[in-house]
């Protein structure tokens, strides 16, 4: 990116993409002292041209790089594309594989909000010691993950028409365990860090994102849902199972940091009730829908609408009756959040020390904002 | 006050944990035990194969290539290991489950090009203890209420 | 011969001026002993070596269990306590870059000046009434403040002169933390002094013969307990070299041996401060006397003190965020040096009617 | 959630109000209105149905190329917190000359996808206060490369 013309009485730092806490990304900070007027992000540095590698895959094939996307959301970025593709194929798809894509969904969502929160804890200054705990609290979900699908992450589980295996056995207790356990440790996540002072002085009243501002700027995910507007994919056009699912919009009305923190961590406990819920309720019944994998998809446009870790993503896939689709839009979350972070300092007061606080409340993913 | 307790409750919340056993696992001399349907190296086997190819049109990282066998008429898969993303189409929609994965996963090498696999190759597993020397044991995770522990399951 | 002669004078000379030689040796060595042990041994060299050492693998391993993770491992046994000196010698042998445009003299000589200045003050710590290394009296806490109110120029100073944004962030935290910090810790230690009637370290510490000072200046010791964490840049107060946010403060542009020393000045500062906070607040070396020998047991009971604290400012480093510098600055400003204040007037008080 | 508009009351009402700006709206899967504005009116469309309308969310924007028909077509997708369908706002695009007003004077939050487009596509949005390339090194020389005759030459 070509840098921009500075005020002469600032100073420009460059943030990143070798920074501790930037993530494969560089911001470009004019600060005066501590305060900082400007913020510019260049993106790019995991650019991989994905949209253009969908469009030379077969539209099964296609979910292999859309996988690798988002390493610790794999299934909500992964069922966007399915979603539209089996649109697509014309596919129908049974309850039971709906059933089970919920799950996966929720916990590929645990695993994407523990990861934003225990980075969430580094940026304000813990020492690792909860970041560590986040990534030992994933693994019983990576567990998981690797007994059902057989991969820890990026597992392409979803086919069009359906899922790759069913429950192997036991799996239904083994989840209502990991529920169990997971409620128990996210007490400790509460007292320690959540209620504690010292982090309650770092996120309150930190980068104000008010409401009419966080619709104007494109915000979503929790970050809109911090700022208490209820918006959610989820509910908005249920996909999976989640019209059969008791489960509510989490909003909080701060509009701080503190209040994407909360709205992540009350996202992972109703989660957690939705995950028991599927292991204690799921039908019977079919897994997937027969169908060859080099179908080739009729002429249309199909547009799906998913709820990510991050946000929503929306996929909008064109096909042209090849094997290949003709054209596939991903709009990511990820892209959309970063354009809020890049105005947010015009908004509130934000100084140097709460510029990685501030972005990891906005939790982008660069893989998939870059795509 | 109820600052102050607030303040104080974290101290008494973490201390306990220096207590607690750690969570990691000594690789070369002790491995996880790997789910039934775990992802690791594909093997092959010659028996079931009807040489029809669908592995390689499926695969999407255009790993896998047909190519001749000694000792066999058809034509086997053999597989990239360069490009493989161990996605599982092959294993998903083989006809008659000639590919099947294993839990081998330790593939590195000092030359790229041995990652190609010949069907031949494909088709043996090699014991643990040639891989890794070192191996002692194998563990497995298991929850308590409140943490997370390993217990040795087998001596390799 | 006769040249030897002329120079030596003849054998029997030779001889007994071997023999005056010798004889000196042993009596600069029995009459100055106590200095040479303090200089290799005890405030000096190995334990502000060893401590650097120790305290590092220790915070390693300790920090790992608080993490759930085992720390070093195959270095040196289960323990792994030779990574430690292994990462001195990788330490010792890698390049010291120097950036292009600083002044090399300054830039190599600030990171030593950062970990030395703090390494004074330790000579006034007495680890026993007949075992200090520079005994001067009354002057013993003005001093000691006074190498302590130089040594957070030497960040400055360092920050400054590596030539590098994120470096000169950190350097100008450090002068704005240094001071909202020094100032509630000054006046604590003189309520400590008021009360003690003395300036004189070894006074403060007999005057403790009966109750710890920590008890009637509750108030005070907190205060100090936190102008210690800030002075010695102790997480949750490690705002200038805040790592998420400043790469690594002022130490951001030092590689080699010379990132050595900085990491070394950062223990150095919590030694010196954490054995005076034990001296004013804590009994100093006053202890029960065990094995019959009185120096002994007394500095037995420092080093204790000395290390059950240290473990308890490394527990304090996985708990709580560090605070942002405005809250920090408030933190200092608005809330520790009232409070220090009104602890000072308290002493004064109990001082005039009479309560200790 | 109560849901204010619906789908097909807003086509009947939109199709009718606003007849001399708009070319033609569709439904496409039920939940898509998929808005064509006349050629000279696409700012005052957009404006419409931002402010009448209440579309303010842009959720994003993206191009597609028809090589063989020589046009692109720019898409705009807009959400309204209140509505269960979502807004396709289409804009043809000279496959030949490709310039289009900026649509960031009416939704900011279009200024990323804009500058995704201007460098994957060639497009130039006039009026977009910082049309640098988003995501393309900046020395990149290879062409555009979602346009379909992209060949994959990569930087000079």
């Amino acid at each position: 990116m070509t840098e921009p013309e500075i005020t002469p009485e600032l100073m420009r730092i460059s943030w990143g993409p070798q920074h501790p806490m930037s993530g494969q990304t560089r911001i470009l900070l004019d600060t005066d002292g501590e305060k900082v007027h400007r913020i510019i992000a260049d993106l790019g540095f995991t650019h991989r041209g994905i949209e253009k590698v969908l469009e030379n895959r077969s539209l099964i094939g296609g979910i292999v790089p859309i996988d690798r996307m988002a390493m610790v959301d794999t299934a909500n970025i992964s069922i966007g594309y399915v979603t539209a593709a089996e649109k697509a194929l014309g596919l129908e798809v049974p309850e039971r594989a709906n059933w089970i894509r919920s799950l996966v969904c929720e916990m590929s969502r645990i695993n994407s909000h523990l990861y934003a929160f225990g980075l969430q804890a580094e940026a304000t200054g813990y020492f690792p010691a909860v970041f560590l705990w986040t990534t030992i609290d994933r693994e019983i979900l990576l567990d998981l993950f690797e007994e059902l699908t057989g991969a820890r992450w990026s597992f392409n589980f979803f086919l069009p028409g359906g899922v790759y295996k069913d429950f192997p056995e036991g799996f239904a207790d083994r989840v209502v365990e990991g529920v169990h356990y997971l409620r128990n440790r996210f007490k400790d996540y509460w007292n320690a860090m959540i209620e504690n002072p010292m982090f309650e002085m770092r996120c309150d009243n930190v980068a104000i994102l008010e409401p009419k501002d966080a619709l104007r700027l494109g915000a979503t995910g929790p970050v809109l849902r911090g700022s208490g507007i209820p918006v959610d994919m989820r509910n908005e056009e249920p996909y999976a199972a989640y019209a059969d699912l008791d489960w509510e919009i989490i909003t909080e009305d701060a509009c701080d940091v503190m209040a994407r923190t909360k709205v992540r961590f009350h996202e992972i406990g109703q989660s957690l009730n939705m995950m028991e819920q599927i292991a204690k309720e799921i039908p019977e019944g079919e897994i997937k829908t027969r169908f060859s994998p080099f179908a080739r998809a009729p002429e249309g446009e199909h547009i799906s609408r998913v709820e990510n870790g991050r946000g929503e993503m929306s996929t909008h896939l064109w096909t042209n009756g090849t094997p290949n689709p003709y054209r596939v839009k991903i709009l990511p979350p990820s892209l959309r959040n970063m354009y809020v972070f890049e105005r947010l300092a015009e908004l509130s007061h934000i100084t140097v020390a709460d510029i990685p606080v501030v972005i990891n409340s906005i939790d982008p993913w660069y893989l998939d904002a870059d795509r | 006050m109820s600052w102050i307790k607030k303040l104080l409750r974290p101290l008494g919340i973490v201390a306990p944990y220096i207590l607690r056993n750690s969570q990691t696992v000594a690789y070369p001399t002790e491995r996880l035990m790997f789910k039934e349907r775990f992802r690791g190296r594909h093997q092959f086997f010659f028996e079931r194969c009807i040489s029809c190819g669908i592995c390689a049109r499926v695969c999407p990282c255009a790993s896998i290539e047909l190519v001749e066998a000694e000792g066999h008429e058809k034509t086997y898969p053999s597989i990239d290991y360069n490009t493989c993303s161990f996605c599982g189409y092959c294993v998903e929609f083989c006809p008659k489950q000639a590919i099947e994965f294993t839990d081998v996963v330790e593939l590195a090498v000092d030359d790229r090009s041995t990652l190609k696999y010949s069907p031949e190759r494909l088709s043996e597993v090699p014991d643990i203890k040639d891989l890794v020397p070192r191996m002692k044991r194998r563990t497995e995770a298991y929850l308590t209420d409140k943490e997370m522990k390993y217990r040795k399951v087998k001596d390799v | 011969m006769s040249m030897i002669n002329a120079a030596f004078g003849n054998a029997n000379q030779v001889q007994q001026n071997l023999a005056g030689i010798l004889a000196y040796i042993m009596e600069f060595l029995t009459v100055n002993a106590r200095p040479i042990l303090q200089v290799l041994i005890l405030p000096g060299l190995a334990f502000t070596l060893l401590f650097a050492v120790f305290a590092v693998w220790f915070e390693r391993k300790f920090l790992a269990r608080a993490m759930l993770r085992v720390g070093p491992y195959y270095c040196g046994g289960r323990s792994g306590i030779l990574q430690v000196f292994a990462d001195f010698i990788k330490l010792f042998l890698k390049e010291i870059i120097i950036p292009s445009d600083v002044n090399w003299i300054l830039f190599a000589l600030s990171p030593v000046m950062v970990s030395a200045v703090p390494g004074l003050a330790l000579v006034l710590i007495p680890f026993d009434a007949n075992w200090i290394m520079w005994d001067i009296g009354s002057l013993g806490l003005p001093m000691f403040l006074a190498i302590m109110g130089i040594a957070p120029l030497m960040p400055v100073f360092a920050g400054w002169v590596s030539n590098n944004k994120y470096s000169l962030i950190g350097s100008w935290r450090v002068a704005y933390m240094y001071i909202s910090g020094e100032i509630p810790l000054v006046i604590s230690a003189a309520a400590v002094a008021i009360m003690a009637g003395s300036f004189n370290l070894v006074d403060i510490v007999e005057s403790q013969k009966n109750m710890w000072f920590a008890i009637p200046q509750f108030i005070g010791f907190i205060v100090f307990f936190l102008g210690v964490l800030i002075e010695s840049e102790r997480t949750p107060f490690d705002i200038p070299v805040a790592e998420v946010e400043l790469v690594f403060g002022w130490r951001t542009e030092f590689s080699g041996i010379l990132f050595g020393f900085t990491m070394m000045a950062e223990y150095v500062m919590l030694q010196a401060w954490t054995l005076l906070f034990i001296t004013l607040y804590l009994g100093g070396y006053n202890g029960p006397i065990i094995m019959g020998s009185i120096i002994g047991s007394h500095i037995f009971w420092l080093l204790t003190k000395f290390l059950i604290l240290v473990i308890f400012i490394v527990l304090l480093r996985c708990v709580f965020p560090r605070p942002r510098m405005d809250q920090m600055l408030k933190i200092g400003w608005n809330y520790l040096t009232p409070i220090a204040l009104l602890n000072l007037f308290l002493v004064l008080a109990m001082k005039v009617w009479g309560v200790v | 959630m109560s849901r204010k508009i619906s789908l097909p009351d807003f086509i009947s009402s939109f199709n009718e109000a606003q007849k001399e700006i708009v070319e033609s709206v569709d439904v496409f899967e039920d939940t898509r209105a998929s808005i064509k504005a006349k050629k000279d009116k696409i700012i005052e469309a957009a404006e419409v149905i931002r402010d009448e309308y209440g579309f303010v969310i842009p959720i994003g924007g993206g191009a597609i190329d028809y090589p063989e028909e020589n046009r692109m077509e720019m898409n705009y997708y807009l959400n309204n917190p209140d509505s269960d369908f979502i807004i396709i706002y289409r804009i043809p695009v000279n496959r030949e000359k490709p310039v289009l007003p900026s649509m960031t004077q009416v939704w900011e939050a279009m200024s990323f996808h804009e500058r995704e487009t201007h460098e994957m596509f060639g497009i130039d949005f006039e009026g977009h206060p910082n049309l640098v390339p988003l995501l393309l090194p900046p020395d990149w020389k290879g062409g555009y490369p979602l346009r379909k005759d992209f060949k994959g030459e990569g930087v000079e």
